[in-house]
């Protein structure tokens, strides 16, 4: 079930969400089966900004019903770092991932405007490693200003920005914290992206509980009323998402020509077969892998069992 | 440090045993051996999510207390939806098991004495720990909230105890039986495991007097093999470590303190 | 714990999200039980059209992770019918709702265009059974052409031209499917609203279960791919959303002046709680109504046993 | 019409027996009497939640199958989720039950034969119904998939079986049945409950014989007692009734067809 998206050709229709798998740590955990048995058909990296950030304070992990809120803050080595020491282990694990052919390796970016995102873009361009960029317009969790990717034309503008600056497929990650999030994949298709993906988390909010009050203001001022994680807002992903991610994948589907990658909730074959039912082209793992490393794997292996529609 | 097969495994539920206020749940594992300080990610494999708030939904990260004979065990504190359901387990469900992960604790060196300190649930790993320590002197020292929970203490050998409400042991803290023991003999090194306060305490105690410690922390995780980025602590200097990955065993002086992360006024 | 709301004295701050009890259904079900132990402080009608609505074709209800989908459409009599027999029906055991005081009762109404709200509200103000009026601008399931309530300025413009019609408390429902829910709050604040309430349900879609696809099929059409929800899209409620909740009325209390009701996924006090530790007034049930219609209470009830902030 | 009280209430299993493929779930209940084709609510009260796809969350509907001596019965097959947790209970174990609800069948005329036929698990409400037609004659037409399911035939005495497979009793539908009895005595009332193509087919031959037929229907529920406005099915004429609270058993004329909702192109 091979597939070919922004001119590559994927083994199967599975990815994994950026921020979700760290192919290094994994690496260190799992050993060579990892890459033997590598889930994805392509890999995306966490998303990397300019300067290092070493992300927000803990507790950075909620537990809601059905789903996951975090607010990690984006901790990466910034862009030099992370040309230089984390790409080509990234890289040399991709090549040879899965079956021996290896898979293509999506580096995501994320940018407060469209200077720093050139920047980003035109270093990636530079690297044959990689084969893909994906801008992360929309993770709620990061105070950037405005949130970019929730307003078309700021997006347009900005894709319209850095879009010269790379020949490589250009996949724009879209806000799901938006009023018509058709309108914004459209926008960034105008400016020339070659594909959009999406959701992202939904924002969110968890207050630490009132019943562990009294232990916890022991334990360090965390009381009743009080934000639990220490970026105070995160984001929410997981089954509990997932028919707001079939309803926005199926509005940009329905939009856009481009190819769409759909994610959100996605914990079985099934799951993926309805996104890709709604229109989209390949499907992104990313809670579901904390679960089971490997679930990609398997949900590619589901997957090949289902009929299309 | 032993690694994880790259997937989670169904394993077999052999039983599911009381100790006090604690359940020790025995499970078929043939699996690779884990190290003293190593955990797992456990999720039932039937029924995991009808608990309050409709939750669980992710794993929960236990810690390895034991390992013999095909048998992997893991000690047990109700404390939430999760942990609950596990304790509810029974001969031949199944569970789902992803494991051995993390970073265990790093052996003496020779001659030196180790110290095992525990605190309520914190006392698995070093049941593991004190098992494979069998070339060293060690001194166990548990504290316990009430008599419960000390009923735990049975999972070691030849632990001395205090507890909270004095029913059982020292009544007092343990660390102050630390505090004793250094004073009687400083060559030693502190295996640790605990809640936040107590840890805390041993690093003080220990940095003090100058002596190595190495500490099993606890953290929200959602992963356990470094994917998620949630389940840091703040690195001495700067920075973050991820608890999963970098530990759950990190060396006292890794960290400026221990302490609960405080959240945000919304 | 009486509370006061727009002028309004409630014996407690649990109401009812509206279109999730019909108290007239429910008093046929289960008799003077429903009055006498009547679980809202004050009690919110289902959402009321000029014409009369059928509702959308069935199936209406999909089951998702820790919540429901639904695409019910707004069936109601239209105004007249709604005046006519509903609302003394409904005034009637407002009336004598709970210890024997009564209980408000909020009429909730909705309109295409400034002009049509504009007649329903003037036929509220009218009636003295009324005590207040909700505006839902924002329920996702029906087309009323643009979604007043996800864009501040039309929000703005349409609270601004009924204001005038009534001099009963005015409550603004907003829809959370939008990029600022702060700021459209804001908006309706400006334009003279005396309440804003939210989140009304997220958008979502459901498709037939692969699985029964063959039994489907025979039974008349429903097949894999296809929408499971007669009306295609629907609205996300319960457990599942209430993080999001949180996050929204968070950012909306934090901004605006005027008193919020706050609702999304409200099972228990210790949730009732934590939209009001972050700014709510008055706090809506709905799905949970579904589990147990006595749910208000119990929600009352264990509310009163938890500390404030 | 049996009032419900207002609010669920906590009731004790007795026990979950096997019949066939289906189960009887027997509830301790002192609750008000229900009529039969009345309903009730139920979730179990522990572990509602972590079935697939973090399911059930809703409570399920199910008719009133008998009701004897302080104990309500309920007829369940495991078709999802929710069904396969209540299959799963065991004596002691709570259970959220909200009802008697909705409007059951309505008594035959005086003299009139009552045909009761049913299809599947939609026997369950027959076999109250039967329980307390003792002053009619009463014909007893049931229609199974397999020999498994034929099994809860059981349930009600003296029936006539038809089976899709042809194990048991007739080969073929249990409409067949029903147009060989209404050829040989017309003067007769028709209760149904079973399957969407079942139940259409019995609208379909009674009202080409114009005999009068109550159909007891399902719809997907989230209340049960006419909050959500989920449950709707086409009214004949225009509009929609709420199974819930308008039925679950409905005159036949007052449908133009019995059909499976269709959903809609995405
Ligand atoms: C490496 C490691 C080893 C461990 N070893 C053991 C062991 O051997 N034995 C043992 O009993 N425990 C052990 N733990 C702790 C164990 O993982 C937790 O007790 C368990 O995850 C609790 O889950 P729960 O659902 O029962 O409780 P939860 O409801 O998750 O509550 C546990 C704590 O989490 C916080 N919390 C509450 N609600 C939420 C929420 N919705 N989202 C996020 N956090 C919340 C609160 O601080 C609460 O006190 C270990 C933890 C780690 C990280
Ligand atoms: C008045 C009434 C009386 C009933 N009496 C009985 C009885 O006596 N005995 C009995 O066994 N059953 C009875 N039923 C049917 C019973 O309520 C259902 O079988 C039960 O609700 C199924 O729940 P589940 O979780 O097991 O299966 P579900 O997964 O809910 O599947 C059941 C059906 O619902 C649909 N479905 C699948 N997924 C979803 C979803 N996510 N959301 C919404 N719909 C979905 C499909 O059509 C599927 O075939 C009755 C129903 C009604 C309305
Ligand atoms: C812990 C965590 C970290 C994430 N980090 C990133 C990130 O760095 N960049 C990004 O674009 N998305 C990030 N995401 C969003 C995911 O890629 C994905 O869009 C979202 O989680 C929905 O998919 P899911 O429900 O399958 O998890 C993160 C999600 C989670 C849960
Ligand atoms: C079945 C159903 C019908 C609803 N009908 C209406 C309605 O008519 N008008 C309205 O403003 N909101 C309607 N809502 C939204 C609820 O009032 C509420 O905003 C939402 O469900 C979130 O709260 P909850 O999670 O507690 O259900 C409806 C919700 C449900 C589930
Ligand atoms: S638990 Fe996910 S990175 Fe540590
Ligand atoms: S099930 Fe809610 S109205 Fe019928």
């Amino acid at each position: 079930m091979s597939v070919s998206f922004c001119g590559l050709e994927l083994a199967h229709a599975i990815v994994n969400g950026s921020g979700t798998f760290d192919a290094i740590a994994a690496h260190a955990a799992f050993g060579e089966e990892l890459v033997r048995e590598f889930p994805f058909a392509a890999y995306v990296s966490k998303t990397i900004t300019l300067e290092p950030r070493a992300g927000n304070p803990p507790p950075r992990l909620w537990e809601a019903s059905a789903g996951l809120v975090n607010s990690i803050g984006l901790p990466n080595k910034g862009l030099d770092g992370y040309l230089r020491e984390d790409l080509p282990r990234l890289a040399e694990i991709c090549s040879r991932a899965g079956t021996g052919a290896g898979v293509p390796l999506v580096t995501n970016v994320m940018g407060a405007s469209a200077t720093e995102l050139t920047r980003l873009v035109a270093a990636c361009e530079a690297r044959s490693e990689i084969a893909a960029i994906e801008l992360n317009v929309s993770c709620p969790n990061v105070e950037t200003g405005l949130d970019i990717g929730a307003d078309p034309r700021q997006l347009e503008a900005v894709v319209r920005a850095v879009r010269p600056h790379t020949g490589k497929p250009l996949i724009v990650k879209l806000t799901p914290n938006t009023a018509d999030v058709a309108r914004c994949a459209q926008a960034a298709e105008d400016a020339g992206a070659d594909s959009v993906s999406l959701i992202n988390t939904l924002r969110a909010l968890a207050l630490a509980p009132h019943a562990t009050a009294g232990a916890s203001e022991r334990a360090g001022g965390r009381g009743p009323g009080r934000a639990w994680l220490g970026g105070v807002t995160g984001g929410l992903s997981g089954p509990a998402v997932r028919v707001v991610a079939l309803a926005q994948v199926s509005a940009v589907a329905a939009r856009v020509q481009i190819p769409v990658v759909g994610m959100g909730g996605v914990r079985s074959g099934a799951d993926a077969r309805e996104l890709l039912d709604v229109g989209a082209r390949l499907v992104a793992v990313g809670t579901e892998s904390f679960l089971d490393p490997a679930a990609g794997a398997r949900i590619a292996r589901e997957l090949d069992a289902i009929a299309g529609p | 440090m032993s690694r994880a097969p790259f997937a989670r495994r169904l394993l077999s539920v052999i039983g599911v045993d009381e100790l006090g206020a604690y359940r020790v749940l025995r499970v078929a594992d043939e699996g690779p051996d884990a190290e003293p300080g190593q955990f797992a990610m456990l999720a039932a494999a039937e029924d995991w999510g009808g608990g309050e708030e409709q939750r669980p939904f992710l794993a929960r990260a236990f810690s390895f207390a034991r390992q013999v004979r095909g048998e992997a065990h893991f000690l047990l504190e109700d404390v939430g939806p999760g942990s609950r359901r596990l304790c509810e387990l029974g001969a031949g469900d199944g569970l789902w098991v992803l494991g051995p992960l993390g970073q265990g604790f790093r052996a003496p060196a020779a001659g030196r004495r180790a110290i095992l300190l525990g605190g309520g649930v914190g006392i698995a790993p070093l049941a593991i720990l004190q098992d494979r320590l069998t070339a060293a002197a060690t001194t166990v020292l548990l504290g316990f909230r009430d008599s419960a929970r000390a009923e735990g203490a049975a999972l070691l050998d030849g632990a001395r105890v205090a507890s909270d409400d004095g029913s059982v042991g020292h009544h007092g803290r343990v660390t102050d039986l630390l505090e004793q023991e250094l004073a009687r003999d400083r060559d030693a090194i502190v295996y640790a495991c605990g809640p936040v306060a107590m840890l805390e305490s041993v690093r003080a105690i220990c940095a003090a007097r100058d002596v190595p410690a190495q500490l099993a922390l606890e953290a929200g995780m959602a992963c356990g093999f470094g994917a998620c980025f949630g389940c840091v602590v703040a690195r001495r200097g700067g920075g973050y470590l991820r608890v999963c990955v970098d530990g759950p065993v990190l060396d006292a002086h890794e960290l400026e303190r221990v302490e609960e992360p405080a959240g945000a006024p919304v």
